[in-house]
């Protein structure tokens, strides 16, 4: 295998004594999606705040394309090509939806006009250019979660880390949003997924990395995941029953 | 962007329209008045529009200045300089283009004096204020401004100089300025006057304005001093005998300026403004022979009383004393109104000249020195606040009641 | 060295007067997260209710609290209405725009007390402010001013009464769930509305109290609000915005800082080492010296 | 947008021309005034509407301005116009200094911190000596009215055009207003908020600093009571919000219509003087009740509810609600 895009090597975090995460290691490969699951509090947020510069570890590292990352803020890591949702959605409530991704689209495209333009093909591939112009809090949590992944998407991230964009929508919207992100694997994007449902990431990732109260139980094929008696009886289990 | 457009039009075309009055043919003077009306410090700003009111109001009921067997009225109009500099700049740029008055009767603090004499200097415009007791306005030697209230450097040295012939003199003092500019010369000026006299200074501090005093006064306890002297306003000073009152200290002498002598600091106090001692240049027992309007300082205080319901103080003396300063040198150089600018420079010219008697003691400005342009004609006072008023206790030649000394202890009373 | 004692205990008093135009509106920001810019306007129209009661009584003013209090407590409990709708405004923050209103409220509330009262510094003649214990122990003594006394035990009450309302009757459990958090505490049958206007009129109340004992103590003007409201709020910032319990010890602090500089220090700088110790203790612990403010 | 340059080109034209028709050194002194309150009504509103920051010390800097010229006058013997850049810098160095550590603070605690800061410039002002202390400075008159309006008018057109560059037209204002939106949820789109919020500081103080020098000049007395005080903070912010904030025109109007007002006021109505604090208070606190997104605000808000097709590309897009915003939202 090439150098992975993400290497998530031992990452422990924890907030005062309390182990959040604990030393959980995996790669995302190039143009590869990688589901994280695990039931609630099991610290699957925690690692994306890790890796997207939120929270610093406590120990281990993080790698990007083979450069150690741990510890840079945010916004650094964000123009390296790092770009992240938030599972409570951060839209810009006061500016159009448009100006929302203009604002990650300034990240590649330091021009307004450019920016501008960027911003407009992006809500066009993710169909939002009809609400363009309207005020970001107009919208409703569909919307809302869509125009996260536009935002993320303006930074032109070669790794974009998505936590819970399908988790609270009808059958119908979670399958448009579904096709979407097989769209972005399929122009290159490496993507960490979070979510919910299990159904979502065991049709689309090619692997899982399953943890429960910040352990790291499995990482493996969807497949051989859902097989394995560990995961069933931490997670699959309570959603069975 | 274009919705604003009208709007700024419309306000250019009304400031345009602002009333423009020309330097018409007019047979009263205008005469502007800038104080302030509003703002930190209104309080005096108002006692100096009573003096000012007064005078008018007086003057026009008796028919005016007379000149040539001519009788003109006067008319104030005012410009309130909200107790800020820039205001008062303000103001004196209104009055000199707008209403174009023939002089100025002044304000009350020396920022605002400070900031609208340089303007009236350029429009050549007299001003006499009947306040501003800041030496700093002195210094400036600003030609076009006088005032009638000797500079506090000049009248602080008197009580002290009173204290001294008591039996025994106070030997040792604590002085406290509040910092503003006023209070801090004040405490400069008790200092000066004391070390001068021979007095051991124990403590000299100058505080923020509108400190609790009690640790102060905690450390007068400690201290001893036969004396403390406070340079304030108002509210500072009702603290600091608050705090002598709580901290039970009782000095022999206890010694302030001219807030003592405001109506406002014996009804806050009642009996515990009693023996006080402050610095004054007047109060209405004052022997003074008047040549205009009024006679003696008591026919004004009874003036003022009816006219405004509250006594007095030496502010809105002062300020009327402005106004007849004005109306004498009007009447040497027999100028009928409008002033144009050569008359006003004569009427600078009479008023440095001018030594005339009123019911506020004599007017005589300084033509150089440190108090150039300010009234030296007067004797400073020495009063004391005895049976709810203040009452001349100093210099002997003045006195109209020997000082209370040492004070009555607080409890006691 | 001589003064030590006396310093400490002048310290302690005049902390004593900070504690009570600060635990009231520590309470309000508590449970409506509101910032009152009115607080020094509310001690003064106090005072000035206080100053007149007892002109027109020729009563002690000490013994016309009660009255203060509940003239204002009714003042404040419909007057929060009006607050409620702004903080709870769906437009911008409405916590940055209560600011603002409550701004506006102090200002036009000093051009009330102007119009109303004048210009003039009062004082409010009460029959305590005259007396005071005095200890001597060899060159060491120690003043009480009586008033003052007076206003530390006030102050400490007022602090009890309040902390035994919120920790053991239901009212002041209502006021805890709903100060921790709105949405349960509405699942729980308590209406926030009637609760905040509760707690607004006894925050008004005891700020107006406070300011009748100021008036026993100093002088009082319409103009004498501001300098109350930043006293408060150096005294709330420091507890900890919102946290009671640390409202005495920040207020003794501040008598400390006071007193400690008039007599040890150049009494000049004073109000800069205050301003200064504001501004540090904000940037290094935001939620005051306890860490607990909200 | 053409249309928009075209009108500030006509006013400026117009205003540039007051002086030839106005003789009358008190207008002109009104208009200057004008001029200086809308720079620092603007210059208040950069923090306040874009980046979400109530600022109550703004005046410090006016204030530390006005001295650094005053001293470098009086004490140093510096002509006048080298003082200003000076000044500028000064309340920019200030800003930069200051800013680092407290815009990490919040909402409120922003809010208080800022005013404590201010009143302790007041305080050292007081106690220093190059200040002169309580009795201020007084700088030689030169009392021209019209090189003060001309130049505060530069001033005024410089700050202004500045502003609408940084703001409105580069992508500087979008990243701010994303800031005061969400400051966390910027962060993640490469935003780094501390350096931008910073620079946000700077560019309200420099304005607000030479204004000072060129105030202590025209005025020529100052002392902490006037040019340290707390009240021109106060009334600039009430001119912001009453204009509408997050906006360059709102804070204009606000200050053209609040100055007219007041000085409306004080020449005609001075013996009603109380009653000004009493309509100014109220006018606030009914504005925020009742007109929370100012009264340009609320104008443009109305103008794009009816034709929202336009919206997104007038020159100043004004948001769905009021700006002053999610500075103590985090999760």
């Amino acid at each position: 295998m090439t150098e992975p895009i993400l290497r998530v090597d031992g990452i422990v975090k924890t907030f005062g004594g309390l182990h959040a995460v604990n030393d959980v290691s995996f790669d995302v490969g190039k143009g590869m999606i990688v589901g994280l699951i695990g039931p609630n509090g099991a610290g699957k947020t925690t690692i994306f705040n890790v890796i997207s510069g939120y929270y610093a570890p406590t120990r281990g590292k993080v790698f990007f394309k083979g450069s150690d990352i741990s510890g840079l803020p945010p916004y650094k890591l964000a123009k390296m090509g790092i770009g992240r949702t938030f599972q409570v959605v951060k839209p810009f409530p006061g500016l159009s939806v448009l100006e929302n991704v203009m604002v990650a689209a300034l990240c590649k495209h330091p021009r307004k006009h450019d920016a501008r333009q960027h911003a407009w093909e992006i809500l066009e591939f993710t169909g939002l250019a009809s609400r363009a112009d309207d005020a970001a809090a107009s919208l409703t949590l569909p919307g809302r979660k869509r125009l996260e992944i536009s935002k993320a998407l303006a930074l032109e991230p070669e790794l974009l880390l998505l936590d819970e964009v399908v988790a609270g929508l009808n059958p119908t919207e979670a399958d448009r949003t579904i096709e979407l992100i097989l769209k972005l694997r399929d122009q290159g994007i490496s993507i960490l997924v979070v979510e919910h449902i299990m159904r979502v990431i065991m049709n689309i990732s090619d692997q899982v990395v399953v943890l429960n109260f910040g352990q790291q139980i499995a990482l493996g094929k969807p497949v051989e995941v859902a097989r394995d008696p560990v995961v069933i009886e931490a997670y699959l289990g309570e959603e069975a029953a | 962007m274009r919705r604003f457009h009208p709007i700024t039009v419309l306000i250019i075309a009304l400031l345009l329209v602002l009333p423009q009055a020309a330097l018409a043919e007019r047979d009263f003077y205008k005469v502007g008045v800038i104080t302030s009306l509003s703002g930190d410090l209104a309080t005096g700003g108002n006692v100096t529009k009573r003096g000012y009111d007064l005078w008018a109001q007086t003057l026009n009921a008796a028919g005016g200045i007379e000149i040539n067997g001519q009788k003109y009225k006067v008319e104030l109009v005012y410009g309130d300089a909200q107790s800020k500099p820039d205001q008062g700049a303000s103001a004196a740029e209104r009055l000199a283009t707008q209403e174009k008055v023939d002089f100025v009767l002044g304000p009350y603090s020396s920022g605002v004096t400070l900031a609208a004499a340089p303007v009236l200097e350029k429009y050549k415009i007299p001003m006499i204020t009947g306040s501003a007791e800041s030496p700093m306005i002195w210094l400036q030697k600003f030609y076009y401004t006088f005032g009638t209230i000797p500079p506090v450097n000049y009248t602080g040295a008197s009580p002290i100089e009173t204290l001294m012939a008591l039996d025994p003199p106070p030997k040792s003092a604590m002085i406290l300025g509040s910092n503003d500019t006023f209070s801090k010369a004040t405490a400069e000026a008790f200092k000066e006057a004391a070390e001068k006299a021979g007095i051991e200074i124990k403590k000299f501090n100058i505080v923020p304005a509108g400190q609790d005093l009690m640790s102060f006064m905690s450390l007068a306890k400690a201290l001893k001093p036969d004396l403390v002297a406070f340079g304030g306003h108002d509210e500072e000073l009702i603290n600091l005998v608050k705090a002598l009152l709580q901290i039970n200290y009782t000095p022999k002498a206890l010694l302030m300026h001219y807030g003592v002598t405001e109506p406002a600091f014996v009804e806050a106090l009642g009996k515990n403004a009693e023996q006080v001692y402050g610095a004054s240049v007047w109060t209405e027992t004052v022997h003074a022979k008047g040549e205009d309007l009024w006679a003696d300082a008591a026919a004004y205080a009874k003036d003022a009383e009816a006219a405004f319901k509250v006594p007095a103080d030496y502010t809105q003396a002062g300020s009327t004393a402005a106004g007849i300063a004005f109306q004498a040198a009007l009447r040497q150089i027999k100028a009928v109104p409008p002033l144009d600018e050569a008359e006003r420079e004569a009427l600078v010219k009479a008023l440095e000249k001018l030594d005339i008697q009123t019911f506020y003691g004599r007017v005589k400005f300084a033509e150089e020195g440190q108090y150039y342009h300010a009234n030296i004609g007067l004797s400073p006072l020495t009063v004391q606040i005895q049976g709810g008023k203040p009452v001349i206790v100093g210099p002997e030649a003045e006195a109209q009641s020997a000082p209370q000394y040492p004070m009555t202890p607080w409890d006691k009373r | 060295m001589l003064l030590l004692p006396q310093a400490l205990v002048d310290g302690l008093l005049i902390g004593g007067i900070y504690i009570t135009i600060a635990i009231g509106f520590s309470l309000a920001y508590g449970v409506m997260h509101i910032i009152d810019f009115a607080v020094g306007e509310w001690i003064m129209l106090g005072a000035f209710l206080g100053l007149y009661l007892s002109q027109w009584t020729q009563m002690e003013p000490l013994l016309l609290l009660p009255v203060v209090f509940i003239v204002f407590g009714v003042l404040g409990y419909l007057f929060q209405p009006v607050i409620y709708r702004v903080l709870s405004g769906k437009k911008g923050n409405p916590l940055l725009m209560a600011l603002v209103f409550t701004f506006g409220l102090a200002i036009a509330f000093k051009g009330l007390g102007l119009t109303v009262f004048g210009f003039f510094s009062r004082s409010i003649p009460s029959a305590m402010a005259a007396n005071s214990f005095t200890f001597v122990k060899g060159d060491f003594f120690v003043t009480i001013p009586v008033i003052r006394l007076i206003g530390l035990v006030y102050a400490i009450g007022v602090t009890l009464v309040l902390s035994w309302i919120l920790k053991r009757t239901d009212f002041g459990l209502a006021i805890q769930a709903l100060a921790q958090n709105k949405e349960a505490a509405g699942l729980m049958g308590i209406s926030a509305k009637k609760t905040n206007s509760w707690v607004y009129g006894i925050y008004v109340g005891i700020s107006a109290m406070s300011g009748v004992l100021i008036g026993c103590m100093f002088s009082i003007s319409a103009q004498m609000g501001s300098k109350y409201t930043v006293l408060s709020f150096f005294v709330v910032v420091l507890a900890g915005m919102g946290f009671l319990a640390g409202v005495p010890w920040a207020a003794f602090l501040l008598g400390m800082v006071q007193s400690f500089f008039l007599i040890y220090f150049d009494p000049g700088y004073t109000l800069l080492a205050v301003f200064i110790i504001l501004y540090t203790v904000l940037l290094i612990s935001p939620k005051g010296l306890f860490g607990k403010g909200v | 947008m053409r249309r928009g340059i075209l009108a500030f080109g006509l006013f400026v034209g117009v205003m540039a021309l007051v002086p030839a028709f106005v003789q009358n050194a008190f207008v002109l002194r009104i208009v200057t005034e004008l001029f200086m309150w809308i720079v620092l009504a603007i210059t208040w509103d950069v923090m306040a509407g874009y980046a979400g920051y109530l600022n109550f010390g703004h005046g410090a800097f006016f204030g530390a301005g006005a001295y650094v010229t005053a001293i470098l006058m009086m004490r140093y013997g510096w002509p006048f116009f080298v003082t200003l850049p000076v000044a500028g810098l000064f309340a920019g160095v200030a800003a930069f200094l200051a800013g680092i550590p407290t815009l990490r603070l919040k909402g409120a605690y922003f809010a208080i911190a800022t005013w404590a800061l201010a009143l302790a410039v007041q305080q050292l002002a007081l106690v220093l000596d190059i200040t002169g202390g309580p009795d201020g400075m007084r700088l030689p008159p030169f009392l021209d009215p019209v090189f003060f309006f001309y130049l505060i008018l530069a001033v005024a057109v410089a700050t202004f055009l500045l502003l609408w560059v940084l703001l409105e037209w580069a992508p500087f204002g979008l990243k701010l207003k994303s800031i005061r939106e969400d400051e966390s949820g910027a962060m993640a789109l490469g935003l780094n908020p501390a350096r931008i919020k910073v620079q946000a500081f700077i560019l309200s103080a420099v304005p607000a600093g030479v204004l000072g020098g060129i105030y202590a000049f025209w005025i020529t007395f100052i002392d902490p009571a006037s040019v340290l005080a707390d009240i021109i903070t106060d009334q600039a912010m009430v001119m912001a919000v009453f204009g509408g904030l997050g906006t360059l025109l709102g804070p204009v109007i606000g200050a053209i219509i609040v100055f007219s007002f007041k000085t409306i006021f004080w020449a005609y109505l001075s013996d009603y003087q109380v009653l000004y604090l009493i309509i100014l208070g109220g006018g606030i606190a009914l504005t925020v009740v009742f007109l929370p997104n100012g009264i340009w605000g609320t104008i443009i808000g109305h103008i794009q509810g009816r034709n929202a097709l336009h919206k997104g590309m007038s020159l100043n897009m004004p948001p769905g609600r009021s700006p002053v915003q999610g500075a103590d939202v985090n999760d």
